[in-house]
């Protein structure tokens, strides 16, 4: 074995190594809760007119947002909770559509969470009291899936369901604008 | 000056040019032949070179030595199951982790391991035992290999970035669907399933065409050895099951990655669609795994008893009727799943009549063995522990038949005990003797006999310490892959002896895998015949030359070796200077055809590479699968361009 | 101890190359062609599988796909044969440049038919993610159109390899001979998988 | 009350069970005669040429012609493994038969869907008044033959009670059904046999085979509504659980809680198990209402973070639903 294969043996080994950071699948179920959701007692979520500095985003988001198993479960939630009653498929329906890119409070996933959590006037209930966070914040990265946010390989194809919309690994990211100046 | 009369001047030029061609004959034989061949057929020098191989020996050395690391991997996950199973209710590891174990766990072993090592073993003694000087489509040979090299890896990577498959080794739909299985665990899985099938696949086509036409003149289909009846019989077996495997797998992807409904059942589509593709496959599979073990013991109980097998062609036609019966029976893994009973009773009159022909191999190795004189050094020893172990799992696979009986008895540890004993009593001990077999032919030195032995006695005694207890505990109602199991139902003893017997078991391996490295270095040099065998792997120096024979042997009975009175017959007229072969027909075996051996070339591996990046980018994005195409065809291509353009002087035959 | 050799026979005068079973790229080919047809056997099976749940077939009373671009393609693919016959009587009397002259019109015709298997696609009245009877008409003709892939890239190459000098050499000729023989595997693969995709829905 | 539950194949508990233990001792005894027959003809093979001297071994090897005793015993034991074969495939084949037979005429129909990591289990009345909703528990009346119709909402599963009868896979979009009729009475545990995920270990099922008083008694007392707290930490406790994330999943009968995603807990205290793996008790409960992610982590049931007095109220109004 010559030293040049040797070599390059070693240059592998660092390579898995330096992979093993990406956690895209970790199941992260919490065995203790975490403190307090979304702030409570301010108003819903202050909206950023103009060019002020947009609010940083919360810690969790990374746990949720680009997560399969969180998006998965916050897919089964969705049907459970009948959000679909009034959003349908994401198309709309009583409620605001949720995969296109207009987003009345916010399309960030700490923004969804808030709505969630608030609930929003026009008939939006507030869902504090009836999900837990770990939920609520599942849900929101479910719904910012609808749109294609999130990376296409922690989304599913499909649900095993009457097939409603055309799966999220081919639906093309909406560019968010939302009525704000809310970076990504 | 036409083109014609060119190319008719050129055919003079190049037939004169053909009588200097040296080639091995009477005038041209021993040391000076063999230094001649030597510098034609020697690999490349470098890495590069190591990289080029096609020499069937170096690629079935590195299948061996790549699927006994698996093997071993596959074996520490075990062991981790055994410990998290050792008392009720633990909680050592994780559910999650625990899933993913032994999900990695069977589809190591299964895919990983057995049917590799069986090629890899087949690979290198099947044309040494042919006598022939290399297989068909050698560089084929070695884009196998690599194929095989890198499904491991991805599925191992995959497991080390926290990314592995928990869907266990069959991966039933719906729970290995899109929305049961989020993210890419299941495809990992599904595209090391297309990595190993294509290694497979490509691995049989090799098989089947070196055992058809490349066999020594004279030996007919009725004087082949059994271990080249038993793999051609399992090559054929690949062929006709692993596209069963390579489709439902493709579908589970093309569900997962762009939504197709194939399992869905709210469109139409069918869980049980998965079933019955995969255990289409799935039956034969472990045919694939048992048939080369079958053709081991014949070759071990043929030479340590010092006779031909009894009834070779009963057991010709044993191996043959096994081949194709494998494909009638898959259902007999699916009797919970509610299917019309009138269709079980034929899926267990099928499995009924399988054994049938085992039964009837089992017999003419004992009669062989009773009729002989057998000797029992350390191969013969894995035979006997075959014999004993492999029976019983033979008469539980009998029990679990019978539909009635399954219904109780599957999914449970009574089915683990079942198929630990036929795929480690029945695959494993013949796979450990015939390693310790041809040692001596694949490096030249001879395993230590006491090593052996007590290897062999540790892993008897471990393995039925290990896995008669799964016996109990599947009778008082364990099922499969729980993590856990509570206390009070008497499952406590069952489970802390298995892994008790699991630790004893691991030893043992590891006994023999250091008994091999010791060996390596300070076993006692090998001779070319070291235990008096019949066949013609025997004839030529351990290890064999890159050329394999100096001149291609000829064969008059079953027994070659024990018929040549001190001279082996030989056939001459193969050329020195180009790597050449010759080919004989399918059944008479006549010399037929000379056949130019492709020289080493990297193009398999840089193929393997492009089909590589190929798989698995398409788990990612459907358009992988078009923009990853075009290096794989740039990448073919070139490895069919012949390397230099100008003709070979051969006469061009119409 | 080697055993000394007893010379008894010499084939340096045999040939290096045969059409048909004598050649060993020969049984390769049709190793092959078993293994793509077990697949396209089972693709089936799994069509007939999923067909014998539904009461009515394509479910959900889906038009079945246009007949037009189906029947087409079989019309050209069937007329393919005749220079692919040409092509394999000039391998077999090696007149390299009949051969040189034909392959042309045979890629010309794959190109051809890969357009119209464009347009098949097009008209199959249904995507694969509708239910499990679209995914497994576009997954069985995603199967053949790979098939036709593979082997009109096998065509392209070797039209340029007979166009070298290395073109009159024995094995070359048993190249485009087997070729020619895959070729016709493809064609008459197309039969059944054409009264699958585009007759059955219409029983 | 720690309860012994017997999981065993030999509980022999119903006439399915039964003829599953008279045909496995027909294979075992066929199967072990083979076995011995084997192992004898190895150790003869073993003994006899102990005692042959080192003959030349390539002389010995060409000129072997088998003895025709040899022939004649492997025509026997051909005939031996077939015969031997064909007896127990035909007794196979009868036990089936009358297996599928007894199935014919029962009485008593239940609903079991199986969910991700617990059991639905329905009983089903003509007149929906009388219709039952429990969960990981079925209570069957000694005698009487029942029909379990078998559904799934999500991955495969297999209803499986050893002592009881063989198991039966629960496939979403298909309908398969087992029927049980047990003759003894007692308690059998069961599990699910087919992997179906995180916790598929702790998806078991507690049988409750009673008389046929005793079984209509539990009937009724089934059909009552959840009773009215009485005392002020239940009140609490009532308030809070039919108002805040519980009645978001669960449903209690006389109470606004009604969602079906979870199971009814109309009278759960009445159960032997909860969660589908502990026996029911007071620490149980507390323990699984508190963190039940750490007792089945990945199981659908949210940790919800209950203050402590939360916790007393919930856990004393669960105790009350009897």
């Amino acid at each position: 074995m010559s030293s040049r294969f040797r070599a390059s043996l070693a240059l592998l080994a660092v390579a898995t190594l330096a992979l093993a950071a990406c956690d895209r699948e970790e199941r992260h179920s919490r065995a203790k809760p975490m403190g307090e959701t979304v702030p409570a007692g301010t108003s819903p979520d202050t909206i950023w007119p103009g060019g002020t500095v947009p609010q940083t985003l919360d810690p969790r988001a990374k746990l949720y947002d680009n997560n399969a198993p969180a998006i998965s479960q916050g897919q089964s939630l969705y049907s459970q909770m009948n959000c679909g009653g009034c959003h349908s498929h994401g198309g709309g329906g009583m409620g605001p559509a949720l995969m296109d890119d207009e987003w009345r409070y916010g399309g960030r996933i700490d923004q969804i969470a808030t709505s969630i959590a608030e609930g929003r006037p026009n008939g939006m209930p507030s869902w504090r009291s009836k999900l837990t966070e770990d939920q609520i914040w599942q849900l929101a990265a479910y719904v910012r899936s609808m749109s294609g946010q999130p990376s296409k390989d922690a989304v599913n194809s499909r649900a095993d369901a009457m097939s409603a919309t055309a799966p999220q690994t081919l639906t093309p990211r909406e560019t968010v604008q939302t009525s704000d100046t809310a970076e990504q | 000056m036409t083109e014609l009369e060119r190319v008719r001047a050129e055919d003079q030029r190049l037939a004169k040019e053909r009588q200097r061609i040296a080639r091995d004959g009477p005038k041209l034989t021993g040391a000076k032949l063999e230094a001649r061949l030597e510098r034609t057929w020697r690999r490349p020098p470098g890495i590069l070179g190591w990289l080029a191989t096609v020499d069937h020996k170096e690629i079935g050395r590195r299948y061996i030595i790549t699927a006994l690391l698996f093997l071993a991997l596959g074996g520490m996950l075990s062991l981790a199951m055994r410990l998290q199973l050792a008392q009720p209710d633990s909680n050592l590891i994780s559910p999650q982790r625990y899933n993913e174990l032994f999900t990695m766990h069977g589809s190591t072993m299964m895919f990983l391991f057995a049917v590799p090592v069986m090629e890899g073993v087949a690979v290198f003694i099947i044309p040494l035992m042919l006598g022939t000087r290399s297989t068909a489509f050698p560089r084929l040979n070695a884009f196998s290999y690599y194929m095989y090299l890198f499904g491991g890896l991805l599925l191992w990577v995959a497991f080390l970035l926290n990314i592995g498959p928990d869907i266990g080794w069959f991966a039933y739909t719906p729970l290995s669907g899109p929305q049961f299985s989020p993210g890419k665990r299941a495809d990992i899985w599904a595209q090391m399933i297309t990595f190993t099938e294509v290694s497979a696949l490509a691995a049989a086509v090799v098989l089947i065409c070196t055992i058809l036409k490349a066999r020594a003149p004279g030996m007919t289909l009725a004087r082949m050895p059994l271990f080249a009846w038993a793999m051609l019989v399992v090559a054929v077996m690949i062929v006709f099951s692993m596209p069963s495997i390579a489709l439902c797998s493709g579908m589970l992807i093309s569900d997962r990655l762009v939504g197709t409904q194939f399992y869905n059942h709210y469109e139409h589509g069918d869980a049980l669609l998965w079933q019955h593709l995969f255990w289409f496959f799935g039956h034969p599979e472990v045919y694939i795994i048992f048939l080369p073990a079958t053709g081991f013991v014949s070759v071990i109980t043929e030479t340590f008893c010092r006779r031909p097998i009894f009834a070779y062609p009963v057991v010709v036609l044993a191996l043959i009727s096994t081949g194709i019966l494998a494909f009638g029976l898959w259902v007999h893994h699916m009797f919970a799943t509610g299917l019309p009973r009138v269709g079980y009773s034929f899926y267990t009159s099928a499995s009924m009549t399988v054994a049938i022909p085992t039964g009837l191999q089992i017999f003419c190795w004992l009669a062989t063995m009773w009729d002989g004189r057998p000797r029992f050094q350390v191969p013969m020893l894995y035979v006997v522990g075959f014999i004993v172990t492999f029976v019983i799992g033979g008469l539980s696979g009998v029990i679990i038949a019978s539909v009635p009986l399954d219904l109780q008895l599957h999914d449970t540890y009574f089915i683990v005990a079942h198929f630990h004993y036929v795929l480690i009593g029945g695959a494993v001990f013949p796979l450990l003797g015939i390693l310790t077999y041809w040692f001596p032919k694949i490096t030249g030195r001879m395993m230590s006999e006491t090593l052996g032995k007590i290897g062999f006695w540790m892993l008897f005694l471990g393995f039925q310490l290990a896995f008669f207890p799964m016996h109990f505990a599947g009778l008082l109602g364990m099922p499969r892959r729980v993590y856990t199991y509570p206390a009070g139902l008497g499952l406590e003893l069952p489970n802390l002896l298995s892994t008790i017997g699991a630790f004893v078991v691991a030893t043992a391996v590891g006994l023999f895998v250091v008994n091999g490295l010791y060996s390596l270095y300070r076993g006692a040099i090998a001779p070319p015949n070291p235990w008096e065998a019949s066949t013609l792997e025997w004839a030529t120096t351990s290890p064999p030359p890159p050329y394999n024979f100096a001149h291609v042997p000829v064969v008059d009975s079953k027994t070659p070796l024990w018929d040549a009175e001190g001279e082996l017959p030989v056939v001459t007229g193969l050329r020195v200077d180009e790597k050449e072969t010759l080919l004989t027909t399918v059944v008479a075996a006549s010399p037929d055809l000379r056949e130019p051996v492709p020289a080493a070339s990297l193009w398999p591996l840089i193929l393997s590479i492009a089909v590589a990046v190929f798989f698995i980018s398409s788990i990612f994005s459907p358009w992988a699968v078009l923009f990853g195409s075009i290096p794989c065809a740039i990448a073919a291509a070139a490895w069919f361009w012949p390397k230099e353009l100008n003709r070979n002087p051969e006469p061009v035959i119409t | 101890m080697i055993l000394e050799p007893r010379f008894t026979g010499d084939v340096a005068d045999l040939p290096t190359h045969k059409f048909g079973p004598g050649s060993l790229t020969w049984w390769g080919i049709i190793g092959f062609m078993v293994i793509e047809g077990t697949f396209f056997a089972l693709a089936f099976a799994a069509y007939f599988f999923l067909m014998g749940h539904e009461q009515g077939w394509p479910p959900e009373a889906r038009q079945a796909p246009n007949l037009l671009w189906g029947t087409l393609f079989l019309i050209v693919i069937l007329l393919s044969e005749i220079p692919n016959t040409m092509i394999k009587k000039a391998a077999h009397e090696r007149d390299v440049p009949a051969i040189r002259a034909l392959m042309p019109v045979i890629i010309g015709i794959g190109g051809v038919l890969l357009i119209i298997r464009g347009f098949e696609f097009n008209n199959l009245n249904c995507r694969w993610t509708d239910d499990a009877y679209s995914s497994i008409v576009w997954a069985i003709l995603f199967l053949h159109t790979t098939h036709i892939l593979t082997d009109w890239g096998d065509t392209v190459v070797l039209w340029f390899l007979m166009m070298t000098d290395v073109g009159w050499e024995g094995r070359r000729l048993v190249d485009t001979d087997e070729n020619c023989m895959y070729w016709r595997y493809v064609w008459l693969l197309w039969i059944p998988v054409y009264l699958l995709v585009y007759w059955v829905p219409r029983l | 009350m720690s309860i012994q539950h017997y999981q065993s194949i030999f509980g022999n508990a119903a006439t399915e069970v039964r003829q599953f233990n008279t045909l496995f001792v027909i294979f075992l005894v066929v199967c072990a005669v083979m076995y011995v027959a084997v192992i004898a003809f190895l150790i003869a093979g073993i003994a006899r040429r102990r005692r042959a001297a080192e003959a030349n071994t390539v002389e010995e090897g060409r000129h072997h012609e088998s003895d025709p005793a040899m022939r004649t015993g492997l025509i026997a034991w051909g005939a031996v493994v077939g015969t031997g074969l064909v007896a127990l495939a035909i007794a196979s084949f009868v036990a089936d038969r009358s297996m599928a037979n007894a199935a014919a005429h029962e009485k008593l129909s239940i609903t079991v869907t199986g969910n991700q990591w617990w059991w639905d289990v329905q009983y089903n009345a003509a007149d929906n008044s009388k219709m039952v909703r429990t969960a990981n528990e079925l209570h069957l009346p000694v005698g009487v033959p029942v029909r379990i119709m078998l559904k799934s909402n999500d991955v495969i599963h297999s209803f499986w009670v050893p002592s009881l009868a063989g198991k039966q896979d629960l496939i979403p979009g298909r309908d398969t059904d087992i029927t049980i009729t047990p003759q003894k009475v007692g308690i059998y545990r069961g599990q699910c046999a087919e992997y179906c995920g995180a916790e598929h270990a702790k998806m078991a099922l507690v049988v409750d085979v009673d008389s046929y008083p005793d079984f209509i008694k539990w009937w009724q007392h089934q059909l009552q509504t959840a009773p009215k707290p009485t005392t002020p930490l239940a009140l609490a406790g009532y308030n809070y659980v039919t108002s805040r994330n519980c009645s978001a999943c669960h449903a209690i009968a006389g109470t606004p809680a009604s969602a079906t995603v979870g199971p009814d807990l109309t009278h759960l205290a009445s159960r032997r198990t909860l969660a589908a793996s502990m026996p029911m008790s007071e620490g149980n409960l507390y323990g699984w209402v508190a963190d039940p992610q750490s007792i089945k982590p990945g199981t659908k049931m949210p940790t919800i973070g209950l203050e402590p007095n939360e916790l007393h109220a919930v856990v004393a109004y669960l105790e009350t639903l009897k």
